[in-house]
Protein backbone atom coordinates (compact mmCIF):
# COMPACT_ATOMS: atom_id res chain seq x y z
CA UNK A 1 0.00 0.00 0.00
CA UNK A 2 1.96 3.54 -0.82
CA UNK A 3 0.51 6.64 -1.78
CA UNK A 4 3.54 9.03 -2.82
CA UNK A 5 3.19 12.89 -5.32
CA UNK A 6 5.50 12.43 -8.19
CA UNK A 7 6.75 15.47 -10.56
CA UNK A 8 7.88 13.72 -13.74
CA UNK A 9 5.67 11.41 -15.44
CA UNK A 10 3.84 8.34 -14.27
CA UNK A 11 4.68 5.04 -15.83
CA UNK A 12 1.39 3.53 -15.53
CA UNK A 13 2.40 0.42 -16.97
CA UNK A 14 5.55 -0.43 -14.18
CA UNK A 15 3.25 0.89 -11.46
CA UNK A 16 0.76 -2.30 -12.30
CA UNK A 17 3.25 -4.47 -12.67
CA UNK A 18 4.35 -3.44 -8.80
CA UNK A 19 0.73 -4.73 -8.37
CA UNK A 20 1.43 -8.34 -9.79
CA UNK A 21 0.25 -11.09 -6.90
CA UNK A 22 -0.89 -14.52 -7.96
CA UNK A 23 -3.28 -14.41 -5.00
CA UNK A 24 -5.11 -12.01 -6.87
CA UNK A 25 -7.97 -12.28 -9.53
CA UNK A 26 -9.21 -8.58 -10.40
CA UNK A 27 -7.21 -5.41 -10.66
CA UNK A 28 -8.71 -2.15 -10.83
CA UNK A 29 -7.51 1.19 -12.10
CA UNK A 30 -8.20 4.58 -12.20
CA UNK A 31 -6.34 7.33 -14.22
CA UNK A 32 -7.48 10.49 -14.35
CA UNK A 33 -6.83 12.61 -16.96
CA UNK A 34 -6.08 16.31 -18.16
CA UNK A 35 -9.26 17.05 -20.14
CA UNK A 36 -9.93 19.72 -22.71
CA UNK A 37 -12.51 21.35 -21.32
CA UNK A 38 -14.07 22.34 -18.03
CA UNK A 39 -17.56 23.34 -16.92
CA UNK A 40 -18.16 24.70 -20.72
CA UNK A 41 -14.39 26.47 -20.94
CA UNK A 42 -11.85 25.40 -23.58
CA UNK A 43 -8.47 24.41 -21.27
CA UNK A 44 -5.47 24.47 -22.49
CA UNK A 45 -3.40 22.86 -19.50
CA UNK A 46 -3.54 22.36 -15.58
CA UNK A 47 -1.05 23.33 -13.43
CA UNK A 48 -0.79 21.13 -9.56
CA UNK A 49 0.04 22.10 -6.86
CA UNK A 50 0.52 20.02 -3.53
CA UNK A 51 1.40 20.62 0.23
CA UNK A 52 3.43 17.69 0.24
CA UNK A 53 3.96 16.35 3.54
CA UNK A 54 0.49 16.90 4.32
CA UNK A 55 -1.06 15.12 1.57
CA UNK A 56 1.58 12.17 1.96
CA UNK A 57 0.30 11.43 5.66
CA UNK A 58 -3.03 12.03 4.45
CA UNK A 59 -2.74 9.90 1.57
CA UNK A 60 -1.62 6.77 3.72
CA UNK A 61 -4.40 7.67 6.13
CA UNK A 62 -6.72 7.27 3.18
CA UNK A 63 -5.14 4.16 2.00
CA UNK A 64 -5.12 2.46 5.78
CA UNK A 65 -9.25 3.34 5.67
CA UNK A 66 -9.43 1.39 2.24
CA UNK A 67 -7.54 -1.36 4.30
CA UNK A 68 -9.83 -1.62 6.58
CA UNK A 69 -13.68 -1.27 4.65
CA UNK A 70 -12.30 -3.61 1.93
CA UNK A 71 -10.51 -7.22 1.19
CA UNK A 72 -7.75 -5.66 -0.78
CA UNK A 73 -4.74 -7.70 -1.42
CA UNK A 74 -2.51 -3.96 -2.84
CA UNK A 75 -3.13 -0.38 -3.30
CA UNK A 76 -1.10 2.42 -5.21
CA UNK A 77 -1.76 6.03 -5.61
CA UNK A 78 0.07 8.37 -7.11
CA UNK A 79 -1.10 11.93 -7.81
CA UNK A 80 1.42 14.44 -10.10
CA UNK A 81 2.69 17.90 -9.31
CA UNK A 82 3.73 20.60 -12.07
CA UNK A 83 2.32 21.51 -15.25
CA UNK A 84 0.35 19.05 -17.27
CA UNK A 85 -0.50 19.27 -20.87
CA UNK A 86 -3.70 17.48 -22.61
CA UNK A 87 -4.51 13.95 -22.09
CA UNK A 88 -1.69 13.74 -19.71
CA UNK A 89 -1.87 11.84 -16.71
CA UNK A 90 -2.42 13.56 -13.48
CA UNK A 91 -3.43 10.59 -10.95
CA UNK A 92 -3.02 6.92 -10.93
CA UNK A 93 -4.94 4.64 -8.41
CA UNK A 94 -4.43 0.65 -8.44
CA UNK A 95 -6.09 -1.84 -6.50
CA UNK A 96 -5.65 -5.28 -6.63
CA UNK A 97 -7.93 -8.14 -4.47
CA UNK A 98 -9.13 -12.00 -4.74
CA UNK A 99 -12.26 -10.28 -6.05
CA UNK A 100 -13.44 -7.98 -8.35
CA UNK A 101 -16.23 -6.40 -5.88
CA UNK A 102 -13.64 -5.38 -3.97
CA UNK A 103 -11.15 -4.23 -6.57
CA UNK A 104 -13.78 -1.72 -8.01
CA UNK A 105 -14.94 -0.76 -4.48
CA UNK A 106 -11.43 0.47 -3.23
CA UNK A 107 -10.45 2.20 -5.76
CA UNK A 108 -13.33 3.97 -5.93
CA UNK A 109 -13.15 4.89 -2.25
CA UNK A 110 -9.44 6.15 -3.05
CA UNK A 111 -9.60 8.31 -5.89
CA UNK A 112 -13.46 10.20 -4.03
CA UNK A 113 -11.21 10.23 -0.54
CA UNK A 114 -7.87 11.70 -2.66
CA UNK A 115 -9.88 14.15 -4.57
CA UNK A 116 -11.95 15.27 -1.19
CA UNK A 117 -9.10 15.07 1.08
CA UNK A 118 -5.24 15.68 0.02
CA UNK A 119 -4.13 19.22 0.01
CA UNK A 120 -3.60 19.46 -3.67
CA UNK A 121 -4.74 22.55 -5.86
CA UNK A 122 -5.37 22.58 -9.68
CA UNK A 123 -4.96 26.09 -11.84
CA UNK A 124 -6.76 26.18 -15.34
CA UNK A 125 -5.44 27.68 -18.14
CA UNK A 126 -7.31 28.36 -20.53
CA UNK A 127 -7.84 29.08 -24.04
CA UNK A 128 -9.03 32.57 -23.63
CA UNK A 129 -5.41 33.01 -21.67
CA UNK A 130 -7.51 33.17 -18.32
CA UNK A 131 -6.50 30.88 -15.10
CA UNK A 132 -8.73 29.68 -12.39
CA UNK A 133 -7.69 27.97 -9.29
CA UNK A 134 -10.33 25.21 -9.28
CA UNK A 135 -12.58 25.21 -5.97
CA UNK A 136 -11.34 28.46 -5.08
CA UNK A 137 -14.17 30.46 -5.69
CA UNK A 138 -14.34 33.68 -3.31
CA UNK A 139 -18.05 33.42 -1.94
CA UNK A 140 -18.43 31.82 1.35
CA UNK A 141 -22.34 30.74 0.81
CA UNK A 142 -21.19 27.29 0.29
CA UNK A 143 -18.64 24.62 2.00
CA UNK A 144 -15.75 23.74 -0.05
CA UNK A 145 -15.39 19.80 -0.10
CA UNK A 146 -12.87 19.43 2.66
CA UNK A 147 -15.40 21.19 5.05
CA UNK B 1 4.05 36.99 21.24
CA UNK B 2 4.65 34.00 19.79
CA UNK B 3 6.90 33.80 16.70
CA UNK B 4 5.06 31.61 13.48
CA UNK B 5 6.20 30.35 10.06
CA UNK B 6 3.39 30.81 7.53
CA UNK B 7 3.20 28.96 4.20
CA UNK B 8 1.08 29.30 1.46
CA UNK B 9 -0.23 27.75 -1.74
CA UNK B 10 -2.18 27.97 -4.50
CA UNK B 11 -4.26 30.94 -4.56
CA UNK B 12 -3.09 32.25 -1.41
CA UNK B 13 0.41 31.97 -2.64
CA UNK B 14 -0.23 33.84 -5.58
CA UNK B 15 -2.30 36.68 -3.82
CA UNK B 16 0.44 36.87 -0.64
CA UNK B 17 3.09 37.08 -3.30
CA UNK B 18 5.59 34.50 -1.36
CA UNK B 19 5.65 31.00 -0.88
CA UNK B 20 6.32 31.62 3.17
CA UNK B 21 7.18 34.40 6.28
CA UNK B 22 8.28 34.67 9.28
CA UNK B 23 5.74 36.52 11.87
CA UNK B 24 5.18 37.43 14.88
CA UNK B 25 1.04 37.50 16.36
CA UNK B 26 -1.13 37.96 18.97
CA UNK B 27 -3.50 35.87 17.27
CA UNK B 28 -4.48 32.64 19.49
CA UNK B 29 -5.81 30.80 16.68
CA UNK B 30 -5.74 30.05 13.23
CA UNK B 31 -9.00 31.86 12.46
CA UNK B 32 -7.53 34.76 13.67
CA UNK B 33 -4.21 34.47 12.55
CA UNK B 34 -6.18 34.39 9.35
CA UNK B 35 -8.64 36.76 9.40
CA UNK B 36 -5.19 39.36 10.41
CA UNK B 37 -3.65 37.93 7.56
CA UNK B 38 -6.82 38.43 5.04
CA UNK B 39 -6.89 42.26 6.14
CA UNK B 40 -3.47 42.57 5.35
CA UNK B 41 -3.27 41.18 2.38
CA UNK B 42 -6.50 41.51 1.15
CA UNK B 43 -7.45 37.75 0.69
CA UNK B 44 -10.30 36.99 -1.15
CA UNK B 45 -11.08 33.50 0.34
CA UNK B 46 -13.10 34.02 3.48
CA UNK B 47 -11.88 31.83 6.74
CA UNK B 48 -14.95 29.48 6.42
CA UNK B 49 -13.49 28.32 3.27
CA UNK B 50 -10.66 27.67 4.42
CA UNK B 51 -8.73 24.96 6.53
CA UNK B 52 -5.57 24.96 8.92
CA UNK B 53 -3.00 22.79 9.26
CA UNK B 54 -0.58 23.02 12.29
CA UNK B 55 3.34 21.47 11.51
CA UNK B 56 2.02 19.54 9.13
CA UNK B 57 -1.64 18.23 10.43
CA UNK B 58 -4.58 19.51 10.16
CA UNK B 59 -6.13 21.16 13.14
CA UNK B 60 -9.66 22.49 14.33
CA UNK B 61 -9.77 26.40 13.48
CA UNK B 62 -9.80 27.44 17.31
CA UNK B 63 -6.88 25.08 18.31
CA UNK B 64 -4.21 27.14 19.94
CA UNK B 65 -1.18 28.41 18.59
CA UNK B 66 2.50 28.27 20.33
CA UNK B 67 5.75 29.90 18.89
CA UNK B 68 8.01 28.01 16.97
CA UNK B 69 4.31 26.48 15.12
CA UNK B 70 4.40 26.33 11.21
CA UNK B 71 0.75 27.01 10.50
CA UNK B 72 -0.70 26.59 6.63
CA UNK B 73 -3.97 28.03 5.28
CA UNK B 74 -5.53 25.12 2.70
CA UNK B 75 -8.21 27.07 0.00
CA UNK B 76 -10.45 24.19 -1.20
CA UNK B 77 -8.86 21.23 -2.86
CA UNK B 78 -9.80 19.90 -5.93
CA UNK B 79 -6.49 17.35 -6.55
CA UNK B 80 -7.47 14.56 -9.22
CA UNK C 1 -16.65 0.43 -28.47
CA UNK C 2 -15.64 -2.70 -29.61
CA UNK C 3 -15.73 -6.37 -27.89
CA UNK C 4 -13.08 -9.47 -29.21
CA UNK C 5 -11.67 -12.82 -28.71
CA UNK C 6 -8.06 -13.10 -28.84
CA UNK C 7 -6.04 -16.34 -28.47
CA UNK C 8 -2.86 -14.66 -27.60
CA UNK C 9 -1.61 -12.74 -24.71
CA UNK C 10 -3.01 -9.11 -24.26
CA UNK C 11 -0.71 -5.89 -24.25
CA UNK C 12 -2.94 -3.59 -21.74
CA UNK C 13 -0.57 -0.18 -22.17
CA UNK C 14 -1.29 -0.68 -26.16
CA UNK C 15 -5.26 -1.62 -25.19
CA UNK C 16 -5.08 1.88 -23.03
CA UNK C 17 -3.79 3.97 -25.46
CA UNK C 18 -5.52 2.99 -27.92
CA UNK C 19 -9.02 4.88 -25.75
CA UNK C 20 -6.50 8.04 -25.56
CA UNK C 21 -8.98 11.08 -25.88
CA UNK C 22 -8.87 14.97 -24.76
CA UNK C 23 -12.19 15.21 -24.13
CA UNK C 24 -12.21 12.20 -21.43
CA UNK C 25 -11.18 13.08 -17.62
CA UNK C 26 -11.37 9.50 -16.46
CA UNK C 27 -10.31 6.38 -17.49
CA UNK C 28 -11.04 3.07 -15.50
CA UNK C 29 -9.74 -0.70 -16.04
CA UNK C 30 -10.63 -3.81 -15.01
CA UNK C 31 -7.72 -6.62 -15.29
CA UNK C 32 -9.09 -10.36 -14.49
CA UNK C 33 -6.13 -12.41 -13.79
CA UNK C 34 -5.26 -16.01 -13.25
CA UNK C 35 -5.37 -16.56 -9.63
CA UNK C 36 -3.45 -19.13 -7.67
CA UNK C 37 -6.71 -20.44 -5.95
CA UNK C 38 -10.61 -20.92 -5.90
CA UNK C 39 -12.69 -21.63 -3.59
CA UNK C 40 -10.16 -23.13 -1.39
CA UNK C 41 -8.26 -25.39 -3.98
CA UNK C 42 -5.15 -24.48 -5.27
CA UNK C 43 -4.95 -23.97 -9.13
CA UNK C 44 -1.97 -24.31 -11.51
CA UNK C 45 -3.84 -23.18 -14.90
CA UNK C 46 -6.78 -22.22 -16.29
CA UNK C 47 -7.94 -23.25 -19.76
CA UNK C 48 -10.64 -20.55 -21.12
CA UNK C 49 -12.81 -21.87 -24.41
CA UNK C 50 -15.54 -19.75 -26.59
CA UNK C 51 -18.37 -19.98 -28.68
CA UNK C 52 -16.72 -17.33 -30.67
CA UNK C 53 -19.48 -16.26 -32.86
CA UNK C 54 -21.93 -15.63 -30.50
CA UNK C 55 -19.94 -14.70 -27.55
CA UNK C 56 -18.70 -11.49 -30.35
CA UNK C 57 -22.76 -10.42 -31.04
CA UNK C 58 -23.23 -11.16 -27.23
CA UNK C 59 -19.99 -8.74 -26.50
CA UNK C 60 -20.89 -6.11 -28.63
CA UNK C 61 -25.28 -6.21 -27.05
CA UNK C 62 -23.41 -6.00 -24.14
CA UNK C 63 -21.12 -2.51 -25.14
CA UNK C 64 -24.79 -1.18 -26.65
CA UNK C 65 -25.86 -1.33 -23.64
CA UNK C 66 -23.15 0.52 -22.07
CA UNK C 67 -23.19 3.16 -24.00
CA UNK C 68 -27.13 3.55 -23.41
CA UNK C 69 -27.01 3.27 -19.54
CA UNK C 70 -24.08 5.60 -18.93
CA UNK C 71 -22.22 8.70 -20.42
CA UNK C 72 -19.10 6.77 -22.22
CA UNK C 73 -16.64 8.33 -24.66
CA UNK C 74 -14.99 4.80 -25.07
CA UNK C 75 -15.04 1.35 -24.04
CA UNK C 76 -13.14 -1.77 -25.00
CA UNK C 77 -13.13 -5.56 -24.10
CA UNK C 78 -11.09 -8.27 -24.94
CA UNK C 79 -11.26 -11.35 -23.36
CA UNK C 80 -8.44 -14.70 -24.12
CA UNK C 81 -9.18 -17.97 -24.80
CA UNK C 82 -6.46 -20.87 -24.28
CA UNK C 83 -4.58 -22.10 -21.83
CA UNK C 84 -3.40 -19.32 -19.14
CA UNK C 85 -0.90 -19.49 -16.55
CA UNK C 86 -1.06 -17.94 -12.88
CA UNK C 87 -0.97 -14.05 -12.90
CA UNK C 88 -1.71 -14.03 -17.10
CA UNK C 89 -4.46 -11.68 -17.99
CA UNK C 90 -7.55 -13.26 -18.88
CA UNK C 91 -10.24 -10.01 -19.13
CA UNK C 92 -9.03 -6.76 -20.22
CA UNK C 93 -12.24 -3.57 -20.02
CA UNK C 94 -11.19 -0.37 -20.09
CA UNK C 95 -13.80 2.46 -19.94
CA UNK C 96 -12.94 6.11 -20.55
CA UNK C 97 -15.87 9.08 -19.48
CA UNK C 98 -15.68 13.06 -19.06
CA UNK C 99 -16.25 12.14 -15.45
CA UNK C 100 -15.17 9.12 -13.21
CA UNK C 101 -18.53 7.72 -11.24
CA UNK C 102 -19.58 7.08 -15.11
CA UNK C 103 -16.29 5.41 -16.20
CA UNK C 104 -16.51 3.26 -12.58
CA UNK C 105 -20.22 2.37 -13.33
CA UNK C 106 -19.49 1.37 -16.74
CA UNK C 107 -16.37 -0.74 -16.62
CA UNK C 108 -18.17 -2.47 -13.79
CA UNK C 109 -21.60 -3.24 -15.64
CA UNK C 110 -19.38 -4.57 -18.80
CA UNK C 111 -17.33 -6.96 -16.47
CA UNK C 112 -20.34 -8.27 -14.76
CA UNK C 113 -22.42 -9.08 -17.81
CA UNK C 114 -19.69 -10.35 -19.59
CA UNK C 115 -19.18 -13.34 -16.62
CA UNK C 116 -22.77 -13.42 -16.81
CA UNK C 117 -23.97 -13.77 -20.28
CA UNK C 118 -20.82 -14.31 -23.10
CA UNK C 119 -20.72 -17.76 -23.81
CA UNK C 120 -17.12 -18.34 -22.41
CA UNK C 121 -15.58 -21.35 -20.56
CA UNK C 122 -13.28 -21.71 -17.60
CA UNK C 123 -11.36 -25.17 -16.95
CA UNK C 124 -9.44 -25.69 -13.56
CA UNK C 125 -6.18 -27.22 -13.46
CA UNK C 126 -5.83 -27.63 -10.01
CA UNK C 127 -2.53 -29.85 -8.13
CA UNK C 128 -3.61 -32.55 -7.31
CA UNK C 129 -4.32 -33.37 -11.22
CA UNK C 130 -7.79 -33.09 -11.10
CA UNK C 131 -9.63 -30.58 -13.62
CA UNK C 132 -13.47 -29.14 -13.52
CA UNK C 133 -15.27 -27.24 -15.65
CA UNK C 134 -15.91 -23.92 -13.60
CA UNK C 135 -19.95 -23.43 -12.82
CA UNK C 136 -20.93 -26.55 -14.86
CA UNK C 137 -22.06 -28.31 -11.92
CA UNK C 138 -24.75 -31.22 -12.91
CA UNK C 139 -26.96 -30.56 -10.37
CA UNK C 140 -30.28 -29.00 -11.57
CA UNK C 141 -31.13 -27.62 -8.40
CA UNK C 142 -30.31 -24.23 -9.30
CA UNK C 143 -29.87 -21.82 -11.70
CA UNK C 144 -27.29 -20.97 -13.79
CA UNK C 145 -25.63 -17.29 -14.48
CA UNK C 146 -27.21 -17.42 -18.16
CA UNK C 147 -30.88 -18.70 -16.94
CA UNK D 1 -36.87 -35.54 -40.96
CA UNK D 2 -34.48 -32.73 -40.44
CA UNK D 3 -30.52 -32.96 -40.52
CA UNK D 4 -29.20 -30.72 -37.90
CA UNK D 5 -25.36 -29.50 -37.57
CA UNK D 6 -24.83 -29.66 -33.65
CA UNK D 7 -21.62 -27.90 -31.83
CA UNK D 8 -20.33 -28.99 -28.77
CA UNK D 9 -18.60 -26.52 -26.28
CA UNK D 10 -16.33 -26.41 -22.73
CA UNK D 11 -17.80 -30.15 -20.44
CA UNK D 12 -20.27 -31.03 -23.14
CA UNK D 13 -17.64 -31.30 -26.23
CA UNK D 14 -15.79 -33.56 -23.66
CA UNK D 15 -18.37 -35.97 -22.75
CA UNK D 16 -19.47 -35.90 -26.28
CA UNK D 17 -15.55 -36.72 -27.13
CA UNK D 18 -16.39 -34.07 -30.18
CA UNK D 19 -16.48 -30.49 -31.34
CA UNK D 20 -19.45 -31.10 -33.70
CA UNK D 21 -21.79 -33.29 -36.06
CA UNK D 22 -24.83 -33.63 -37.86
CA UNK D 23 -27.49 -35.80 -37.27
CA UNK D 24 -30.85 -36.62 -38.14
CA UNK D 25 -33.84 -36.34 -35.59
CA UNK D 26 -37.70 -35.93 -35.06
CA UNK D 27 -36.71 -33.72 -32.09
CA UNK D 28 -38.74 -30.63 -32.62
CA UNK D 29 -37.44 -28.29 -29.88
CA UNK D 30 -34.15 -27.63 -28.52
CA UNK D 31 -35.05 -28.99 -24.97
CA UNK D 32 -36.30 -32.55 -27.00
CA UNK D 33 -32.94 -32.60 -29.03
CA UNK D 34 -30.96 -31.94 -25.28
CA UNK D 35 -32.91 -34.57 -23.89
CA UNK D 36 -32.47 -37.04 -26.69
CA UNK D 37 -28.75 -36.25 -26.91
CA UNK D 38 -28.19 -36.87 -23.05
CA UNK D 39 -29.77 -40.03 -22.84
CA UNK D 40 -27.54 -41.46 -25.52
CA UNK D 41 -24.33 -39.31 -24.80
CA UNK D 42 -24.25 -39.78 -21.21
CA UNK D 43 -24.37 -35.89 -20.55
CA UNK D 44 -24.28 -34.53 -16.77
CA UNK D 45 -25.71 -31.35 -17.07
CA UNK D 46 -29.69 -31.91 -17.03
CA UNK D 47 -31.88 -29.68 -19.38
CA UNK D 48 -32.81 -26.85 -16.98
CA UNK D 49 -28.98 -26.20 -16.81
CA UNK D 50 -28.16 -25.34 -20.40
CA UNK D 51 -29.11 -22.77 -22.68
CA UNK D 52 -29.74 -23.45 -26.96
CA UNK D 53 -28.44 -21.53 -29.51
CA UNK D 54 -29.72 -21.43 -32.88
CA UNK D 55 -27.51 -20.62 -35.91
CA UNK D 56 -25.40 -18.26 -33.45
CA UNK D 57 -28.44 -16.66 -31.91
CA UNK D 58 -29.90 -17.59 -28.52
CA UNK D 59 -33.57 -19.02 -28.58
CA UNK D 60 -36.36 -20.55 -26.47
CA UNK D 61 -35.93 -23.58 -25.21
CA UNK D 62 -39.14 -24.70 -26.98
CA UNK D 63 -37.88 -22.33 -30.64
CA UNK D 64 -38.72 -24.37 -33.66
CA UNK D 65 -35.55 -26.74 -35.37
CA UNK D 66 -35.62 -26.57 -38.73
CA UNK D 67 -33.79 -28.35 -41.22
CA UNK D 68 -30.08 -26.96 -42.01
CA UNK D 69 -29.94 -25.40 -38.24
CA UNK D 70 -26.40 -25.05 -36.78
CA UNK D 71 -27.61 -25.78 -32.98
CA UNK D 72 -25.48 -25.42 -30.08
CA UNK D 73 -25.73 -26.02 -26.00
CA UNK D 74 -24.37 -23.84 -23.80
CA UNK D 75 -23.62 -25.04 -20.12
CA UNK D 76 -23.34 -22.36 -17.64
CA UNK D 77 -20.83 -19.53 -18.49
CA UNK D 78 -17.93 -18.60 -16.24
CA UNK D 79 -15.61 -16.34 -17.85
CA UNK D 80 -13.42 -13.80 -16.84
Amino acid sequence: MSFRLAATPLDPAALQRALADIRAGACVTFEGWVRNRNEGQPVLSLEYEAYAPLAEKEGARILAEARGKFALLGAVCVHRTGHLQLGELAVWVGVTAEHRGAAFDACRYLIDEAKARLPIWKKEHYASGATAWINCATRGDHAGATR
Amino acid sequence: MPTLTVQYFAILREQRGLTEEKLTTSAATPTVLYEELRARHGFTLPANRVRAAVNDEFVAADAPLRDGDRVVFIPPVAGG
